[in-house]
């Protein structure tokens, strides 16, 4: 008699676990307010990222074309994978003293993983994460950047 | 059971071995030769009762090859270090334990395939993540022939 | 009887009449069945395209997506647009595979939906084969479909198959009983195996209304068992994804894949509309007792429309399975036919035959 | 409608797949890989045969479905005329799945319903 | 013909060998399980690992230590900032440095939320593991938003690379309560679905329920931590043992079971969820303020010595060993991770089993892949 009651039981409370996953699923079936799916390529126009997302590394630029970096190194020390190249270059100052400043600032999105490092450890604070996300190209020579645009200067109060 | 007791303790079970306190553990230098026996004590003694083996790294001191087991005992609640190392790179070999802790079988594994480091009486020595061919890349002299540069 | 005027039984008669007068009568039966088979071929199609098309739109409501949206409004053309895809890809075939076995497994899953779709009533009039032994018939040609399974995995000449193939054998073995026992409930009830006449006998109300509880366990044992004889949902451990990779049609690539893909979705709207002709009064409209003017409105939506309806909502619950539930172990498989669905139905045969001896039903 | 439009279902089922099979081959592509032909078994070589002797362990549940299933066969004459024969066939098919019962409840006591 | 009969005779006495994985829906990453089998019961089963071993270890001995946290995010991805902090407390130790509140407690609200979003994690692919696709929707649904927390604070949603040696690299994002109060009213509110949908579900405790049972013995023997050694009974927690950053100042069960078969296992890391939450609210509202890392030496340099450091991962004791010879590069670093040692207890666990039930064993042990390769 006992395990026939223990059978129902069974049965009973199978079909009611069961029950209780459908009303779970069919009632999200009903809520489409519920769905979560971020329509991506369509919302790009108004698509927010977090300040601090760690799309890719740049070095910001003033409006008058101007970068904080002095060329020291650092960035080029501390980053662990080798993503980061400083080519610095020497030249002749008004004043007759030589001085060195940025060539090429080298990065090698292919190699980067994001830590932060070069940011963290920035003297002067030229560098920063940008916000874009979108790496994806078609030529692998095309992850290598060069962070300080074309003619740039290194902006004036900035100590060497 | 506090760590000055322990390290008395183990002193009692043989008093050739090397012991001193570490900042964290007490830690004990044992020859290849005692190893196995020493852990078996301190595995079934109802004193220490290191029954779970934490963590066995095997190290590459340069000319030594050494091997540094991290015991803890789950009712008492302390940590023994024990170290070995041998000087002969060619054949090193220990006793395994992996007849004492399960838990070795694999950790011994690993050692043997990163520094070439065997365990004697192991059930199953075999390469664990590399092919035979390797070399044993955690000693300070292995040369990667195959780097690749960007 | 107002909900008559939708009946294609004129229809069929004054083709038939207007061929006969045209041609001789063994031309007119060639093509007639011709059009019989274009019809069901373009029906085959379409249902099976919307099939698929609904069960993603359905698992993607279920998990909070969207589902297909790209192409055409809500993404309705997906499901034509990986038909194509599945056209243009290639066949590949495996080497040491038994070769006739393999190419011949498609051809036995989709013939048998052929067959069973022939014997159902889609409205009054329209219904290619009504034999009077209709149930029996349905019974012993839809679970040869697992007959497909079983060769497809058998000889894909790969374990992950072989093991598949297996399982799905256990499956024969078991679900086919409560299927067959849980019709015989509403066949005692209905005392013909003719589907035409069990539909016209729930012109006064629906089966699972009328014999109450034991039709209603039935309806759930004939759910259960339909899900598990298709392949599907809980039951799809012949196809076990995380287990087998794919199951039985690992091997089975471009269209050929496509064959099991479709005959799965055809399988499973098969188990549906016998279980809305059945239970839930195939294309009869739902009225409340005497209540006129309700009952009026109710007859103006066509019967074909009902039909659809009621199978439509058996799908749905059938893809909310799917889409809820674990899958199944094969002794777990095997325990719930034989100690729990089995003892169920006999039993609940008993009681039926008892309500119907007694007139306790409705 | 007669009983011969079966064979139509028939052969309407074997010309979609031929039909659509050989339209397939027509249009797909084809590229020969040595590779491709292999069997898929999560990219690995398979090791051993495919077609060994393989212990399916459901022999005592196929037997049972056997026995079951020629029962099931023969209820459904009965439960056509259940109706009409009234109480003696209620009678009869109680002693007869009372029987068919202690027959499932023995396999069950001389556990053959465990999955071996 | 003579032959194929032959054939067929020797075939009878071999296993029924079978791949699963490398490349297998339910290996989750790059394993590969050598199964034999006899009928669909499991013989025996040998773990072929190393698909992706990247010799973090040898790369270590090569970077400096504020460098190699970044690498620890790639072992055990899922309990990234927990494997960070480890690395982190070993330095902080050696070198004996004085860490502010606010740093432990941040430390201590990430790793809780790290836990979560693993077991989050872990949950969803478990069901979707037995067939119940959905859950793993459900689970990456509120996964996604803890991801968003950490990347708000961050700027990483997975690896999120947040600490260094002293303290934390950014000071928490202002919106960082207020989100995290809102993550924890909405999780509050999912974790009964989760119940229906699988915890309770009949056919789920069939599957899972006296499968792969580990008695406390063995689960000790075979170094068996996390939640998959609490499910035995072995309170390894190192939390609760050992605390470190804050957990010396809350309050929270350690999660025991003594059963030890998939189903408590999975019930554990279920009910770690509840007990997480816990933890965070303790925290969330007492946040001291302060400095967010202390200043440290631009070349750190550790003291000769050997420093161990054992930290309570989502998937159990996460061990740093550093041989430091002075330098500023470390002589030798050894991660003891969990997935490591739990794998040693696969093939005894499965053996006798279901070739399903291989799959759901495997689940319940909840293996990362790149934490056994390294």
């Amino acid at each position: 008699m006992r395990s026939i009651i223990n059978y129902l039981k069974d049965i009973f409370w199978g079909v009611m676990s069961l029950l209780k996953g459908l009303k779970v699923t069919a009632s999200y079936f009903w809520r489409p307010g519920a769905i979560v799916t971020e329509k991506y390529p369509e919302n790009r126009k108004y698509l927010v990222m977090f300040e601090r997302c760690k799309g890719e590394l740049i070095m910001p630029h003033n409006d008058k074309n101007e970068h904080n970096c002095i060329s020291c190194g650092i960035c080029q020390m501390s980053c662990p994978n080798g993503s980061i190249e400083v080519i610095p270059k020497t030249i002749d100052t008004e004043d007759g003293k030589k001085k060195r400043i940025l060539d090429k600032h080298i990065y090698r999105l292919g190699q980067c993983t994001f830590c932060g490092l070069c940011v963290k450890n920035c003297p002067t604070h030229a560098l920063a994460f940008s916000t874009k996300f979108e790496h994806a190209v078609f030529n692998k020579a095309l992850l290598i950047k060069v962070l300080n645009k074309p003619g740039s200067q290194l902006k004036k109060g900035v100590e060497q | 059971m506090d760590k000055i007791p322990l390290a008395e303790f183990i002193k009692s079970l043989d008093s050739d071995l090397e012991i001193k306190e570490g900042k964290q553990f007490t830690e004990v230098t044992v020859p290849p030769s005692k190893l196995h026996s020493l852990a078996s004590q301190l595995r079934e003694n109802d004193e220490t009762l290191f029954d779970f083996l934490d963590c066995i790294t095997g190290v590459d001191y340069g000319h030594d090859l050494g091997v540094i087991y991290h015991l803890y005992s789950t009712k008492f609640r302390h940590t023994v270090v024990l170290r070995t190392r041998t000087a002969d790179r060619e054949h090193p070999q220990f006793d395994s334990v992996s007849d004492i802790w399960e838990a070795a079988n694999l950790h011994e594994r690993e050692a043997f395939d990163l520094l070439g480091i065997k365990f004697a009486s192991h059930p199953d020595l075999r390469r664990l993540f590399l092919n035979s061919s390797w070399g044993f890349p955690l000693r300070k002299d292995y040369v990667d022939n195959d780097i690749i540069t960007w | 009887m107002p909900f008559d005027i939708y009946d294609f039984t004129s229809f069929t008669k004054w083709i038939d009449t207007s061929l006969e007068n045209a041609m001789s009568p063994f031309w007119t039966t060639v093509t007639e069945m011709a059009i019989a088979g274009v019809l069901f071929i373009l029906f085959y199609a379409v249902v099976g395209l919307f099939l698929v098309y609904a069960e993603r739109k359905v698992c993607a409501f279920v998990q909070n997506r969207l589902g297909p949206n790209r192409l055409g409004p809500y993404g309705i053309f997906q499901t034509i647009a990986d038909l194509i895809k599945l056209l243009f890809k290639e066949l590949i075939p495996i080497k040491n595979a038994d070769r006739f076995l393999f190419n011949l497994a498609p051809y036995i899953v989709i013939i048998v939906n052929f067959m069973v779709l022939g014997a159902i009533p889609y409205a009054k009039g329209l219904h290619a084969i009504d034999f009077n032994i209709g149930i029996f018939y349905i019974i012993a040609v839809s679970s040869m479909s697992v007959i497909g399974v079983l060769l497809a995995g058998w000889s894909s000449n790969n374990k992950y198959s072989l093991i598949g193939a297996m399982r799905s054998g256990a499956q024969i073995v078991s679900y086919e009983l409560s299927v067959g026992l849980s019709l015989i409930t509403m066949v005692i009830f209905a005392g013909s195996m003719q589907l035409s006449v069990i539909v016209e006998a729930q012109r006064t109300g629906w089966f699972i209304f009328k014999g109450h509880i034991p039709a209603f366990i039935a309806f759930v044992i004939y759910i259960i068992a339909g899900t598990a004889e298709t392949n599907r949902g809980p039951f799809d451990l012949a196809e076990a994804e995380s287990e087998l990779t794919a199951g039985y049609h690992t091997e089975y690539s471009g269209i050929k894949f496509a064959f099991f893909y479709l005959a799965e979705f055809i399988n499973m709207f098969i188990v549906a509309s016998i279980a809305a002709t059945i239970f839930l009064g195939g294309w009869m409209p739902f009225h409340i007792g005497t209540w006129e003017g309700f009952n009026r409105i109710m007859d103006f939506v066509p019967p074909f429309i009902w039909y659809l309806g009621k199978t439509f909502f058996v799908i749905w619950v059938i893809m909310l399975f799917k889409w809820t539930f674990p899958r199944l172990r094969i002794d777990q498989l095997l325990t719930l036919e034989w100690k729990y669905l089995l003892p169920i139905n006999l039993v609940n045969v008993l009681i039926m035959a008892f309500i119907v001896l007694m007139g306790w039903h409705f | 409608m007669n009983n011969e439009w079966l064979i139509i279902f028939f052969l309407i089922g074997a010309i979609f797949v031929g039909v659509v099979l050989i339209l397939s081959g027509i249009i797909a592509p084809r590229s020969i890989n040595p590779q491709k032909f292999e069997p898929y078994e999560c990219g690995i070589p398979t090791e051993g045969g495919t077609w060994l002797q393989f212990n399916v362990g459901y022999y005592m549940f196929a037997i049972l479905f056997l026995v079951f299933d020629v029962e099931t066969v023969l209820v459904f004459p009965w439960a056509v005329v259940m109706k009409e024969v009234g109480m003696a066939a209620f009678i009869e098919i109680v002693i007869f799945f009372f029987i068919l019962g202690l027959g499932l409840l023995y396999a069950w006591k001389k556990h053959a319903l465990i999955w071996e | 013909m003579e032959e194929k009969a032959k054939d067929i005779i020797t075939d009878e006495q071999q296993e029924y060998i079978i791949n699963i994985g490398p490349q297998h829906p339910s290996t989750h990453g790059v394993m590969r399980l050598v199964v034999s089998l006899k009928g669909e019961f499991v013989l025996n089963v040998e773990p072929h690992i190393g698909y992706i071993h990247r010799g973090i270890e040898k790369m270590c001995e090569s970077l400096t230590y504020p460098q190699i946290i970044h690498l620890t995010d790639r072992m055990d991805y899922l309990s990234a900032h927990i494997n960070n902090e480890a690395v982190c407390l070993a330095v902080e130790k050696a070198l004996e440095v004085d860490i502010p509140d606010r740093v432990k407690v941040i430390r201590t609200l990430m790793s809780e939320l790290t836990r979560i979003q693993s077991h989050e994690l872990f949950w969803a692919s478990y069901g979707m593991d037995l067939g119940g696709q959905t859950c793993y929707f459900y689970g990456l649904r509120d996964r996604e938003m803890v991801l968003d927390i950490f990347e708000e604070t961050t700027g990483g949603r997975m690896i999120v690379s947040y600490n260094c040696p002293g303290g934390v690299m950014y000071d928490l994002h202002p919106n960082f309560r207020k989100r995290v109060k809102e993550f924890i009213k909405h999780f509050r509110k999912v974790l009964p679905e989760y119940d229906d949908i699988l915890t309770n579900n009949v056919i789920f405790h069939g599957r899972t329920v006296g499968i792969g049972p580990l008695p406390l013995k063995e689960a000790i023997a075979y170094g068996i931590t996390g939640p998959s050694g609490r499910a035995s009974g072995f309170s390894c927690d190192v939390r609760k043992h050992e605390p470190y950053s804050a957990y010396d100042r809350v309050k929270f069960n350690e999660v025991l079971f003594t059963e030890g078969d998939s189903y408590h296992r999975y019930l554990a890391r279920v009910e770690e969820m509840r007990e997480s939450m816990d933890i965070i609210e303790q925290l969330i509202d007492n946040i001291p303020e302060g400095p967010y890392a202390v200043k440290m030496k631009p070349v750190i340099k550790l003291p000769e010595g050997e420093y161990y450091q054992r930290v309570e991962t989502a998937r159990g004791e996460l061990g740093v060993f550093i041989i430091s010879d002075g330098n500023k590069l470390p002589y030798r670093v050894k991660f003891r991770t969990p997935n490591f040692a739990n794998l040693s207890v696969l093939n005894h666990l499965v053996k006798g089993f279901k070739i399903a039930d291989l799959i759901a064993i495997f689940g319940s042990l909840d293996f990362v892949i790149p934490d056994i390769d390294r």
